[in-house]
């Protein structure tokens, strides 16, 4: 299992820089058979849409949608932390993949550093430390609350899946598309882009969540800080 | 033309992020391990991203990249809630030898 | 007061406002230790606040029915409420009464509060100041923040300086009065909107809201929501249970306050907002209102008869007396109504009266009990004599106070049938059988408040503990001098009162009466044309409500 | 200047006549602790008697007044009225604190004030040893303000004032031992008694105001003025003939006699007056005999032009009167305690008067009144020298004729003013009780109140005939039993007579006792030219009582109907010789003592009528049984059952008690565990969408404005229904597979008429179920200018 789940998240590592590579360059050709445009000296906007059919793209959807998936199933079913941690080193993979799929760059690359990197350390730091091989089964207590949870959890996801599928989509033909070349042309989703536009418009926002990560890091400094004794009930002032 | 495997639209995207999602519940829900729970609803933040990024796209025009924004916001705070609880974990850990939820019943009644 | 110039009196009533509140911050910035200090402050405030609050007559125009001394600013503009205050007729008693018993209970009970002096005293300016806003206030939204005011001092009067079941008391007492006003809530909201549509702007400025004709069955509704807040407050027979508890709970200065001024507020707030704003919602209800009044008076006075606790029987003699002025009020005419606002102050005399001399017993042999007394008199002649004043005031003695407000509420009813409104000739059924029963009342009071008397005054002084009683000492004396003569003179000399509180009755019933009777939608209230803006905002209060044009 | 716009200190000289004695009684009550009795006693007397001489003056005075030159005297023309301020006024109400003097009120104030004097003299001895001194001068004089302010009232309102002032201080003067619980009972009970009477005086009031819009006695004495008249039809709300000939009245009169029952101790309230005997023996005198317990009759009397108008609350008044006589003449037999018999037969005197009120003899009544005011107190008083000068012998039940006997020789002046007061009261010529109940029992005989026949006054007389004889004997074995005969106790041999205020005071009343009688000589033609001295009272009365029955609008009949004197001497003999018979009897019984007779017959024939006559034919018991338990057991049972645990126990706790089970539930869920919190929202956020799919029932309205119809689908709430792919068939087929993965129509379209079939269809294709539903709807065919909107009633086929 742990092995899987290595495999896994080490596939994944693969293959988000794989796709990064794979992204078009603005007007190459991409997966998928290309219609060719008239002569890129009048150059229309519509000239290098992709329709999204492409057996490739749909394969790696596929593939990282379900490695996502698996990855979080692991997480919640495995009882070993350290596997349980790698299942979600996976899935997190993952998503940065489907962030690429949708094109944002910058933020599967984030992805990758802070989750993929800083949390995940932070959750196999705490495991270290505790120490402490989870001999917990899944939740036997409760099973009310389990089944009816499950079974109404199941229900959603049947109902969601039912109905987003038939979500009408405003420009469906675009998806899985390349941007279109437009003002911002092809650096959608860029570090540029994104980098503008978080701090022109998004500025009040940016400093908000420094502002958050530092009270965090203080507050997490002053809540985990070892105490003078372990005592019971000064262990509990802490909570 | 709905064919579900090679057209791939966005709604396998949101459909993928509400699966992460409710995944995400299931774990919060059934594990009463507190680094599991926190751990899931790590995942359901990413969903919420994916589904983010997915509308985002959907209405892509022009500099519409308030979703990333968001997205990053995200990205912070889920960073700041891991570092939080973590570190209540590992005080509680401290405290009562376990980071079994159920136990932690001091502020209870 | 002729020192005062003459600023046209709009400042008296913010005045008598603010000084029990300065009051209550000057004692709690006193040291805790210094309980003579604090009683003396809260003692000087409050005969300041009273004899300011004598400062209203040098501006009051007895002639005048409307209101006076109107003070009015801005408060919550979006909310459009001002803090605007004034008196009338029928009002500026009431304030006086609270005014003067204020410093009468504080020097009354000078001695018997030991713990926490300094927020007790606080406790009481705090609710004198909620009372007198109470009584002043001619927005809804100030009517009902100091009505919630009054709650919470009280509520501690009770819970922290009380007998032994205090807590059960103190939370039952607040319960009862929150479930009413509640509700009272929810109709002021639907008052609110409704008068906000018709006029045309967003106000809880009373005049205003009272120009409104409401729907009928919205009036139905909220006349029962009004009228259950302020049945529970009276208290009306079913909803009276808190007041024995409270009272028996409270302690002394508590159950002269509650008894002496806090009752009122369900009688004037009939008056003052239930029937001037559903009128028609008043006539549906009064026939019921009525029965329970009389039930009241008759099973009041039963069941006092059946108490052994002397503040037992005191308290539901209250609800027995209280019966009276809600009889009065649903007779609505000039006569029932004055009876029960007369009725009212001489209740607060008497009653506050009865609960101080209990006070004096209780701080003397620390028991309740009607079988531990007995040959009072022979130890405490004086006492007992001020005190056999204020029981036959309290009975209704004729040439005392309490006679005249019992007779007007009863002969009111009695010719009701003369004074009905034109077009409901029988919205009260039986008036005569009614005043006969209520009548009764007298024949109980006497029973149940002489027989309380015998067992505490005459008899043999056979208890040892009762062998040493010292009689009353400087202030009490004070304080029940200062009473027997306000219960004397408000039974030989009423007319100077009801002749200034006439035009205002005169009033409230010919604005009753005239919209009851408007023939447009005293028949057809259910059209939606008779919630119609009436007069425009800028109307007097004496606007004629709604005068509709379906 | 005439007495009319006389005033003291602003005040009018009225009201001063009370305000005498009530300023004494101020005085005596708050500061009367720190004087000296002697002090006390002088001021009390003082301001009784300051009022005597005042009331004195200002009535002969009126003598000699002519308003506006009239021929006849002030008190011809119905007296005066004086205005102290306005008591009460609430709109058409009004109710000035007025005094009226005329020649009515005029013969009270007198009677009251002067034997109120000699009372209070009297009572300084007596009372002379008791620590309350000052006390009991202050509820004296208390006592005398509010009668004179009783009988001074020039309406109902100040009349109610004295009226229960005088409940008042007769309440504090009976209990006034109050150490003694059983006086203090008899306090509250006399209290309370004649509360029961005022609730009925309260309703008459308020019944004639209602009725005649006024309470003032001049106002309703002539209606006319006011435009009414007992008997108008017309009275009631909004001229709703409420009360026909002669109800009004009825109910009005009958109402105030009850309170006059109350106040006057007839029938069935009589029952606090013997027990009143706990108070001090002059205070018995005064208020138990002379003053307060006649204000009954004094008020029938007052209102007599309107009891005129009513045969039937006449009716009602004589005949309680006479069984009230009867009654209590039959418990005073066997009463043993000197006070009771006392009591007993003013009990009977006053029944006396009622009757004659009763049958229109108004000034008999106030005759009787007068001359029971004075032998009666003269007895009482004479009582309460007996049992003070057994008392000094040492007796512990001073009260109890039983240990009496023989006092003649210990307690002579005391003797002879009893001797006296007893051929009073007896009626024997030529004192004064003989005028006065010859008056009754003539006026009787000759009675015939309208539509009632003649042997209905006959019948009252025979009655009151026997309560006479009654009267006699048990006066007379009274008499015999206190000082005939030898002492029958130690106590006796030691008694002795008492100090000079008492026995002046005896002296006195016993006098007036004997020649009072001559102001109202019998009515005898012989004496027709006499001078206008001979029947003082009637002449001087007339102005103020009504003097004919009323029988019809517009006409009236007199009611002293003069009969022939030798019927009038007839019956003079058959009541002296009734008297007479009644003394021999008792002399014959009691003469020496209680004689062997005595108790053959007690124990013989007359066993059982002894034993009711002593039970006081057991009405206490009665009432304990029938009001007092009940009462008492109403009380409990209301408080107990209804308040504590019908309202507090199951309403009001049992309410807090379901919520608190509302709370243990929440608690269920509550219980701090995440998780479970969790399961709720998801369980909730699945029923959300469960909810929002159970009604979905496609459907669609037909609109048709003239030609156009417009077309509106409804596709039912939920996301499946905004997912939802349409498409209309206008030709009503209801073929949906034709249109596979054909675009969706609009919601909304507009055709015009030719276009459509007959019916048209909508295919719905639901994208989650993944079905197809099917509506088919007629269109309308005729062309109305606008058709109201046709919905629902939908086929729905799968």
């Amino acid at each position: 299992m742990k092995i899987y789940a290595l495999l896994v998240a080490f596939a994944m590592a693969l293959g988000a820089p794989a796709i990064a590579t794979a992204q078009p360059a603005p007007q190459a050709q991409h997966f998928g058979d290309v219609r060719t445009g008239p002569p890129a000296a009048s150059y229309s906007p519509h000239d290098d849409i992709v329709d999204g059919h492409g057996m490739g793209m749909a394969l790696l959807f596929w593939a990282f949608a379900i490695a996502t998936v698996v990855g979080a199933i692991f997480v919640i079913s495995r009882r070993n932390l350290i596997a349980a941690a790698m299942g979600m080193v996976g899935s997190f993979m993952g998503v940065a993949a489907i962030y690429m799929l949708l094109y944002a760059r910058f933020l599967a690359v984030v992805q990758m550093l802070v989750y993929a990197g800083a949390i995940m350390v932070l959750f196999v730091f705490v495991i270290m430390i505790l120490n402490r091989p989870e001999d917990e089964p899944v939740a036997p207590t409760g099973h009310v609350g389990q089944v009816v949870g499950g079974l109404a959890i199941l229900y959603l996801i049947g109902r969601l899946v039912m109905v987003l599928w038939t979500v009408e989509l405003p420009n469906k033909a675009a998806a899985l598309a390349a941007p279109r070349a437009t003002a911002l042309g092809h650096a959608w989703g860029s570090v540029n882009a994104v980098g503008t536009d978080l701090f022109n418009g998004g500025l009040f926002p940016f400093e908000a969540i420094s502002i958050l990560l530092l009270v965090a890091v203080v507050g997490a400094i002053a809540i985990a800080r070892p105490l003078s004794e372990d005592s019971n009930d000064e262990g509990t002032k802490g909570v | 033309m709905n064919d579900i495997l090679f057209d791939v639209g966005y709604g396998h995207f949101l459909v993928l992020s509400a699966v992460l999602f409710l995944i995400g519940v299931a774990g919060v829900l059934i594990r009463r391990n507190a680094l599991i729970m926190l751990m899931s609803v790590e995942l359901m933040l990413n969903a919420g991203n994916i589904a983010l990024l997915a509308f985002s796209r959907m209405w892509a025009d022009e500099a519409a990249l308030s979703a990333h924004t968001f997205a990053l916001i995200v990205i912070g705070v889920a960073a700041a809630e891991a570092s939080v609880g973590l570190a209540i974990v590992v005080a509680v850990f401290r405290g009562r030898r376990t980071i079994d939820v159920d136990k932690l019943t001091t502020l209870r009644h | 007061m002729s020192a005062i110039p003459n600023l046209g009196g709009g400042f008296v009533l913010p005045l008598i406002l603010a000084l029990p509140i300065l009051g209550a911050i000057f004692v709690m910035c006193t040291p805790k230790t210094e309980g003579p200090l604090q009683r003396g402050l809260g003692l000087a405030f409050s005969t300041i606040t009273f004899l300011v609050s004598l400062g209203m007559f040098r501006y009051f125009n007895a002639a005048d029915g409307g209101m006076q001394l109107v003070f009015d600013a801005e408060w919550i503009p979006g909310l459009g409420a001002h803090f605007k205050t004034g008196v009338d007729g029928i009002s500026i008693f009431l304030v006086v009464l609270t005014t003067f018993m204020m410093p009468i209970t504080l020097l009354g009970t000078k001695r018997s509060i030991e713990k926490y002096p300094r927020e007790f005293v606080a406790a009481m300016l705090v609710l004198e100041a909620g009372m007198l806003g109470a009584f002043v206030a001619t927005d809804l939204f100030l009517f009902y923040v100091s009505w919630e005011v009054m709650l919470i001092p009280m509520y501690l009067l009770i819970g922290i300086w009380g007998g032994q079941r205090r807590l059960y008391a103190s939370i039952k007492f607040v319960i009862y009065t929150m479930v009413g006003s509640l509700l009272m809530l929810v109709a002021i909201f639907y008052v609110y909107v409704k008068a906000g549509q018709a006029l045309g702007t967003y106000t809880t400025d009373l005049e205003k809201l009272a120009s409104v004709s409401y729907p009928w069955q919205g009036q139905i509704w909220c006349f029962a929501a009004f009228a259950l807040a302020f049945a529970i407050k009276v208290p009306l027979f079913p909803l009276h249970t808190w007041l024995p508890d409270a009272h028996v709970e409270a302690p002394t200065a508590g159950s002269v306050i509650l008894a002496g001024v806090l009752l009122k507020f369900g009688i004037y707030g009939f008056l003052r907002y239930a029937i001037p704003l559903f009128p028609h919602g008043a006539v549906v209800w009064a026939p019921a209102l009525a029965v329970l009044a009389v039930i009241g008076i008759i099973y009041g006075a039963l069941v006092a008869f059946a108490q052994d606790d002397v503040k037992k029987l005191v308290a539901y003699s209250s609800v027995s007396h209280l019966g009276f002025c809600m009889l009065g009020v649903v007779a609505l005419n000039t006569m029932g109504v004055e009876g029960s606002i007369y009725a009212m102050l001489s209740h607060g005399l008497t009653t506050g009266g009865l609960f101080l001399g209990i006070g004096v017993l209780y701080e003397r042999r620390h028991t309740r009990r009607l079988a531990e007394y007995g040959g009072i008199w022979k130890q405490m002649p004086i006492f007992s004599g001020l005190f056999l004043i204020i029981v036959m005031g309290s009975a209704g003695l004729p040439a005392l106070s309490g006679f005249i407000g019992e007779f007007f509420t009863i002969f009111g009813t009695f010719v009701a049938g003369d004074t009905f409104p034109v077009n409901h000739p029988t919205f009260l059924p039986a008036v005569r059988l009614l005043a006969a029963l209520a009548a009764t009342g007298v024949i109980l009071g006497a029973v149940y408040l002489l027989f309380m008397y015998q067992k505490v005054f005459f008899g043999k002084l056979d208890t040892a503990k009762n062998g040493k009683l010292p009689d009353l000492r400087g202030h009490e004396l004070a304080v029940f001098v200062l009473l027997c003569a306000g219960i004397l003179v408000g039974g030989l000399f009423p007319r100077p009162l009801m002749h200034a509180m006439e035009p205002a009755v005169d009033k409230f019933i010919g604005d009753f009466n005239k919209h009851v009777d408007e023939p447009d939608c005293g028949a057809h209230l259910y059209l939606e044309g008779c919630n119609a803006p009436s007069r425009q905002a800028s109307a007097t209060a004496t606007a004629p409500k709604g005068d509709h044009k379906p | 200047m005439d007495p009319q716009s006389l005033t003291f200190l602003g005040l009018p000289a009225l009201l001063w006549i009370p305000l005498l004695p009530l300023i004494g009684a101020a005085f005596n009550l708050i500061l009367g602790r720190y004087f000296s009795k002697a002090t006390v006693g002088t001021v009390a007397v003082a301001a009784v008697f300051g009022a005597c001489v005042l009331a004195g003056i200002l009535v002969f005075w009126g003598l000699f007044q002519h308003p506006n030159d009239a021929p006849q005297a002030l008190w011809q023309t119905g007296g005066y009225t004086q205005t102290a301020w306005n008591w009460l006024e609430v709109g058409s109400f009004k109710a000035p604190l007025a005094l009226h003097l005329d020649s009515l009120s005029a013969v009270m104030i007198l009677i009251i004030t002067f034997v109120g004097t000699w009372i209070h003299i009297y009572s300084t001895g007596y009372m002379a040893h008791d620590p309350g001194f000052a006390r009991y001068f202050g509820y004296l004089n208390l006592f005398t303000g509010a009668m004179l302010i009783l009988v001074l009232a020039a309406n109902l309102p100040v009349m109610f004032i004295g009226w229960e002032g005088v409940g008042l201080c007769s309440f504090l003067l009976i209990g006034f031992w109050y150490e003694n619980d059983a006086y203090a009972y008899a306090g509250r009970k006399a209290f309370v008694v004649n509360r029961i009477g005022d609730f009925a005086f309260l309703l008459g009031m308020f019944l004639l105001f209602w009725a005649v819009k006024s309470l003032d006695f001049a106002d309703l004495d002539n209606l006319a003025a006011h435009g009414a008249t007992y008997h108008d039809t017309t009275w009631g709300p909004h001229g709703s003939q409420v009360w026909e000939h002669e109800h009004l009245t009825a109910a009005a009169g009958i109402l105030l006699f009850i309170g006059a029952c109350g106040k006057s101790a007839q029938l069935p309230l009589f029952v606090w007056l013997p027990d009143a005997m706990a108070g001090p023996t002059p205070v018995s005198a005064l208020i138990h005999a002379a003053t307060m317990v006649t204000a009954g009759v004094y008020m029938v009397c007052r209102l007599s032009f309107m009891y005129v108008t009513s045969t039937t609350a006449m009716v009602v008044i004589a005949t309680v009167g006479l069984l009230t006589a009867l009654v209590a003449a039959f418990i005073a037999f066997a009463q043993t305690d000197l006070k009771k018999v006392l009591a007993y037969s003013t009990v009977s005197q006053l029944g006396f008067m009622f009757v004659a009120a009763g049958v229109g003899a108004f000034p008999a009544a106030i005759f009787h009144l007068g001359t029971h005011a004075f032998f009666k107190a003269c007895l009482f008083l004479g009582a309460g020298s007996v049992m003070h000068g057994m008392e000094h012998g040492g007796s512990k039940t001073p009260g109890d004729i039983t240990t009496m006997g023989g006092l003649r020789k210990h307690l002579p002046i005391t003797r002879i003013t009893f001797l006296i007061s007893c051929l009073a009261i007896t009626g024997i010529f030529p004192f004064s009780g003989f005028f006065s109940k010859d008056e009754i029992l003539g006026s009787d005989w000759t009675a015939h109140p309208p539509g009632w026949p003649d042997w209905y006054g006959k019948l009252l007389w025979g009655g009151l005939l026997i309560a006479a004889l009654g009267t006699a004997l048990y006066m007379w074995r009274l008499y015999f039993l206190v000082f005939g005969g030898n002492e029958r106790s130690e106590e006796a041999k030691h008694a002795h007579e008492s100090p000079a205020s008492m026995t002046s005071a005896l002296a006195i009343l016993a006098f007036f006792a004997t020649v009072i009688g001559f102001i109202g000589l019998p009515h005898l033609r012989m004496l027709e030219h006499a001078p206008g001295a001979v029947h003082a009272l009637w002449t001087w009365l007339a102005p103020s009582v009504a003097s004919s029955w009323y029988v019809a609008p517009g006409q009236t009949m007199p009611i002293a109907s003069e009969g022939a004197d030798s019927t009038t001497l007839a019956l003079m003999v058959g009541a002296l010789s009734v008297g007479v018979l009644g003394i021999l009897a008792a002399w014959g019984l009691y003469g020496r003592g209680p004689s062997k007779t005595v108790d053959r017959l007690v124990d013989g024939p007359l066993h059982d009528a002894y034993v009711a006559s002593k039970n006081k034919l057991w009405f206490d018991e009665v009432y304990d049984v029938i009001v007092v338990r009940p009462f008492k057991l109403l009380a409990r049972g209301l408080f107990e059952i209804v308040d504590r645990f019908i309202i507090d126990t199951v309403a009001v706790n049992g309410a807090a008690f379901v919520v608190g089970l509302f709370g243990r539930l929440a608690r269920w869920f509550q219980n701090g565990q995440v998780q479970r919190y969790l399961v709720g929202v998801i369980v909730g956020a699945a029923a959300v969408f469960l909810v929002t799919d159970c009604h979905h029932h496609p459907s669609f309205d037909i609109t048709r404005t003239g030609d156009s119809i417009s077309l509106r689908a409804e596709t039912g709430a939920g996301v499946a229904g905004s997912g939802a792919k349409l498409h209309w068939h206008l030709d009503g087929s209801t073929d949906c597979s034709v249109d596979k993965d054909k675009p969706g129509d609009p919601a909304e379209l507009t055709v015009r008429a030719g276009d459509t079939g007959a019916n048209v269809t909508l295919c719905v294709e639901d994208p989650v179920e993944k079905k197809t539903l099917v509506v088919t709807r007629r269109v309308p065919d005729a062309p109305e200018p606008t058709a109201p909107a046709v919905s629902g009633g939908n086929e729905v086929k799968p």
